[in-house]
């Protein structure tokens, strides 16, 4: 079973789209029913977005509603905020993930706060869309997941989606959550033209009104011998890897938590009770992320559901390398989680 | 090759105030001044009640960091006399002379401050962080921040098709952070409908302006963004009444945002507690306090007298002891409710 | 055994300290002897440092070498890697952890990731310090921890002392490290005189040249029945639980992890093999932080260790609440540490 | 009350550069340029020589994004041209002209975007993240970033008592980020010997300068400041060495700042694989190109002539295929090594 199979992906009015083309399918949809929507980042408009993200929207909505930005990440971000407070439902792009670092103040003490402080009384529905991700050597500051950061973090809900659907279904529903959500594609899950994909970044994706709801897991794969929690790009490894050990009589089950905020921590549970065993397959770096979220979230629960040591293949806590070969030593590639699930299972 | 000229400065506009405003205008400046002086004197008071033994800043019916704005009420009374509570404000650290003058309810703020269910955010905000979608006021702990939030507001009102306005406020000390800068910026390429105010008291927590910025007034950064800047001396409440009604005129016809800076005066600590030892100029401060001295000016103009004074004072004392009392009755937020409103 | 009895605080030359006054002890030791050292943040010089940091530096040192800077963290850390990788040794106070969000590019994308970039060819001896931490109704953007954030992104340690002579000790430690160090101090254990304090903030010190070596846990107190990771105010927390507990024959292992990068594993498996229970207490954020990074240690060791599930005592992924009794349920205090241990040692 | 007037705009400065200019300086400029070009266009080659089929920019001997500077070398060549190799500069994405003008290991620099052990991070950088200890050159990928390590590279070379400087880089895009405000007024406060230079090409990536920048010219924003500020228009090489000749002799004498804006070209994409259809200026572009414009100049000065011209153009060639030649022969890095470099 392939991620293209899942039951949340009905296939009747569905064509194949990449990725960022059903992003764009999602946003255009909802700016076509809500006049509160509106679009706001750097390169969003004639360029369409450097991943593609709002191809074609400036053409269909004009520039009040897609909107280039000077480069000034704390003060558009905040006009989201501000925007939201009012009313509207801003999406905003962040271009790089890795550009949190010049305007995390409004995303964490702001945007994900106000509602909380002031005690349910103001809501901001705010979509904060971001690049993450590496492989292709971009170095250590353009390279980066970072979605733990976020997920750390408390009022923002984080979701990292894998597949054209997810990544439509997902975004109809973040646009449409009354609270701040910070949606991140990896680029290597997009489709662009310009970069290697996986041939999954090419898939059905149902027509009209479709929305994912935000906090579930999907089972992209079930198996029997071991549980891969992954998300986003290392979906598409993980599965690969999946069909590889398959010849080799093991089966794997490969759970896309879609979401690392809200954590679908039953899925885990279930899934690991049902194999034994856990490898937690991560493209950020491995302290103090998700990967130690997933094993604890079983060992809280109960470790003897574990019948082995649990696996964790992430960035071992590197920045990102440039040079290729090191950037491959250091990413949760094929090799990496084959051998981890085949640790796994041995024994 | 040509080396362009610098642009010109703003040019100084013709400051307002004084003798030619409405009595009516000065008496609403006052009684705004006066409301906030005393709602800040009985905050002080029941903040310091029951520190003790000692001080400790967690303990008592009001707990953490307090930042009050004593002698600075002229900024906010001149500012938000042109504003409706349709309007924006985001305010700082020390926010509730703005608070204040902008019409945000005395109860629940105050509430708010004694961490109780019945205040602006049921407890979960505190002093450094009120929001009242009521009257669009909203404040940030994290020094400048609450510059861009406005912004969206400015922008959302306008693509509403309304001439609200959004007004943001920070320190002098603020004026040095990065987002300030983005948003003079992005608000002027956008014509955004925004009045900047700066309050410099002449002071970030222990550290002079002088030490800290590189011009003489933060007003000659609006050249930087080709809109108006303009700084108001001497802590006047009509000159900075003045300023306002031109830059909100301005926000409000579409033309744009402005940014004004108020010389005005720290009274008292940065948060009680603050010993000021660094502090030169603290045993002057009182002679300038501001309320004394536009309450004398109005006297001589013969707009209030005794009685006005009297009535005025006694009405800023009930409300206030009003929304006291009403803080002091809210209940004390239920433990186990700690984790709700975390997501709408 | 408390922790002033612990064999790494000699004690013939030590008299007593509270925490703050135990770290400007360090760096003025390290100024004396080291003139590329110097100190740079908001209010540092006559105020002293808001939590008593730098007390009585600008005195002795002046004031081109304790400075006071505008209120531009972006700048002014910018400021401190620069000099630093010019060879100075500068201390950098930002004032609040939680003020990280408008200048952690400098902090994560900078000073954290040149030396790397540069194939260890650039050092970077910096030291960045804050206050962190809550308890006394600061609201939500100033009581934070976000240790494990900073412990997330790599290319920086993160030390977090408990008591005066490891704050002494690790500043020392940090200051002559030629890696970047992340030093937060807990406001809770610095013995300011206008904050409830443990007793154990005012202790013993050593005098003169005295270093703690960094990524050592610090055994605090040593037990067989159950062990409690933890660091920095929640130290006390957990001593003072394990002292009641004693009284009922709960035998309570405390470790002091000091510092999240490096992390001492090796302390956490050793304690844990002992005891088979586990109690990680965290004054940061629940979810993908440091409490989950502690128990996914073991169970990607050997999850046969833990004899019943791993308990974790954090602030449940809430922004941390203004008022008293709210944010008193948040915080890992007393209570919720004594459940967590008498649930860890039931059966 | 009083409205203080704006500060005086920058004085505009005498320009320099032009026929007074000694042979031996433009000659130097002239071959700067060359240099840059020379070798950026070798990159260019190298970069797209194995993408294919299609464009995948992780592919080939040069991967992932890059960011060529064809067209601004006077920017580098003007400004570099008053340093030694004691002096630091901080680039931006757009790097290499800089490195070439500030004088860094070509070998070691090309080594490093071919992300070989050889390279001056031993291909753990890349071209976004040179560092050059031997010059005091480093580079960020993060837009006006690189501004604040110079003040403390700054700071650094002025405790340790000598008169080199700090040049910080960015494009006029990364003028409206918060970094490139409190870089300035820091500074400029603490007199700090850096000199700050924009270079304005008229884009960020797609958008306008127009379009993200409220003033017509970033050096206005000096006044901000109250530092000296100067726009240098038309590309000119020697306008730019003349205004960077006071900026430099300004910071060396413990005067402090000064910001240089030039108005620059980008002849090329924003990065490698850049349709830009976004961009208007296109056709026009390739008339506009220094160099040649420079070397007319310089030939019907009596300066330049074929044989000179052939001599620099060869010598940056052969310079440029040795540097190349190098990072070829230079070893991949062994992926056991991917973790080391993290820790000191
Ligand atoms: C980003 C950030 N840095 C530092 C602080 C700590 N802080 C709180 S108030 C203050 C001084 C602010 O000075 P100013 O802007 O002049 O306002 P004032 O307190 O004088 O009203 C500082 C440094 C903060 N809250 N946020
Ligand atoms: C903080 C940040 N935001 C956005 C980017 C993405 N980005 C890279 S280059 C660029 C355009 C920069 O324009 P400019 O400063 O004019 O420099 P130029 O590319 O024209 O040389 C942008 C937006 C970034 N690297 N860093
Ligand atoms: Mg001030
Ligand atoms: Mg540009």
């Amino acid at each position: 079973m392939t991620i293209t199979e899942t039951p949340t992906t009905p296939t009747p009015h569905s064509r194949r789209l990449t990725t960022s083309k059903a992003i764009v399918e999602a946003i255009a949809f909802e700016m076509d029913r809500d006049p509160s929507v509106f679009y706001l980042g750097e390169d969003v408009g004639s360029y369409g977005g450097i991943f593609g993200s709002t191809g074609g929207l400036l053409d269909r909505f004009g520039k009040d509603r897609v909107i280039d930005t000077p480069i000034s990440e704390t003060a558009f971000i905040g006009l989201g905020i501000g925007a939201a407070v009012e009313g509207m439902r801003p999406i905003v792009e962040l271009m790089f993930a890795d550009f949190m670092g010049v305007c995390l103040d409004q995303i964490y003490n702001h945007m994900a706060k106000i509602h909380f402080e002031s005690g349910g009384n103001v809501k901001v529905p705010m979509v904060l869309t971001m690049g993450a991700g590496g492989g292709y050597s971009d170095g250590a500051q353009h390279s980066q997941c970072l979605w733990g950061t976020f997920a750390h973090l408390p009022g923002m809900k984080v979701v990292v989606p894998s597949s054209p659907a997810d990544a439509k279904g997902l975004m109809t529903a973040a646009i449409r959550d009354d609270s701040p959500v910070v949606y991140m594609f990896h680029k290597g899950v997009m489709g662009l033209p310009w970069m290697a994909k996986n041939p999954r970044s090419n898939d059905d994706v149902p027509e009209g009104d479709y929305e994912t709801p935000i906090g579930k897991a999907n089972v992209v794969r079930s198996g029997n011998d071991v549980t891969v929690v992954t998300i986003s790009l290392s979906v598409h490894h993980a599965l690969d890897v999946a069909e590889r050990l398959a010849g080799d009589g093991i089966d794997v089950e490969v759970l896309d938590l879609r979401s690392l905020v809200p954590l679908d921590r039953e899925a885990i549970l279930a899934s690991v009770a049902k194999t034994g065993r856990l490898v937690v397959v991560d493209e950020d770096y491995l302290s103090f992320g998700m990967s130690g979220e997933v094993v604890a979230t079983i060992a809280e629960h109960d470790p003897t559901l574990l019948k082995r040591p649990a696996e964790r293949v992430a960035v071992p806590d590197v920045p990102i390398p440039y040079a290729h070969a090191l950037e491959y030593a250091v990413l949760p590639r094929h090799d990496r989680i084959e051998a981890a699930v085949r640790r796994a299972v041995a024994g | 090759m040509t080396t362009q000229a610098a642009a010109q400065p703003t040019t100084p506009q013709q400051a307002g105030g004084g003798p030619d405003l409405d009595p009516a205008v000065r008496l609403g400046l006052y009684e705004t001044m006066v409301l906030s002086r005393t709602y800040e004197e009985a905050i002080l008071r029941e903040y310091h009640a029951d520190k003790g033994p000692g001080f400790d800043i967690g303990k008592g019916l009001i707990p953490g960091e307090m930042h009050l704005s004593a002698g600075q009420e002229p900024v906010a009374a001149g500012v938000c006399a042109h504003l409706t509570t349709g309007d924006a404000v985001t305010a700082t650290h020390r926010p509730h002379h703005f608070a204040v003058a902008h019409g945000v309810d005395l109860r629940r703020m105050t509430a708010e401050i004694f961490g109780r269910e019945g205040g602006l955010g049921r407890g979960r905000g505190g002093h450094m962080h009120l929001f009242d979608p009521d009257t669009h006021f909203s404040c940030s702990g994290i020094i400048a921040e609450g510059y861009p939030p406005a912004l969206g507001q400015a922008f959302a009102f306008h693509r509403q098709g309304t001439d609200r306005i959004a007004v943001a406020v920070t320190g002098e000390g603020a004026a040095n952070q990065g987002a300030f800068h983005e948003s003079l910026n992005l608000a002027a390429r956008w014509s955004l409908p925004v009045v900047f105010v700066v309050e410099d008291n002449d002071w970030g927590i222990s550290v002079p302006r002088t030490a800290s910025t590189s011009v003489a007034s933060n007003a000659d950064r609006a050249v930087a963004y080709g809109i108006p800047g303009e700084r108001i001396e001497g802590n006047d409440v009509e000159g900075v009444y003045g300023a306002a009604r031109r830059a909100v005129a301005r926000a409000r016809a579409g033309e744009g945002p402005s940014l004004i800076e108020v010389h005005t005066l720290r009274l008292w600590g940065h948060f009680e507690g603050d010993a000021q030892g660094y502090r030169l100029d603290l045993e002057d401060a009182p002679s300038h306090d501001p309320i004394p001295r536009y309450e004398a000016a109005l006297r001589e103009a013969g707009v209030l007298d005794d009685e006005t004074v009297t009535r005025i004072r006694s009405a800023a004392g009930e409300r206030t002891e009003d929304a006291i009392a009403f803080a002091k009755n809210s209940p004390v937020p239920d433990p186990a409710s700690a984790t709700s409103y975390v997501f709408a």
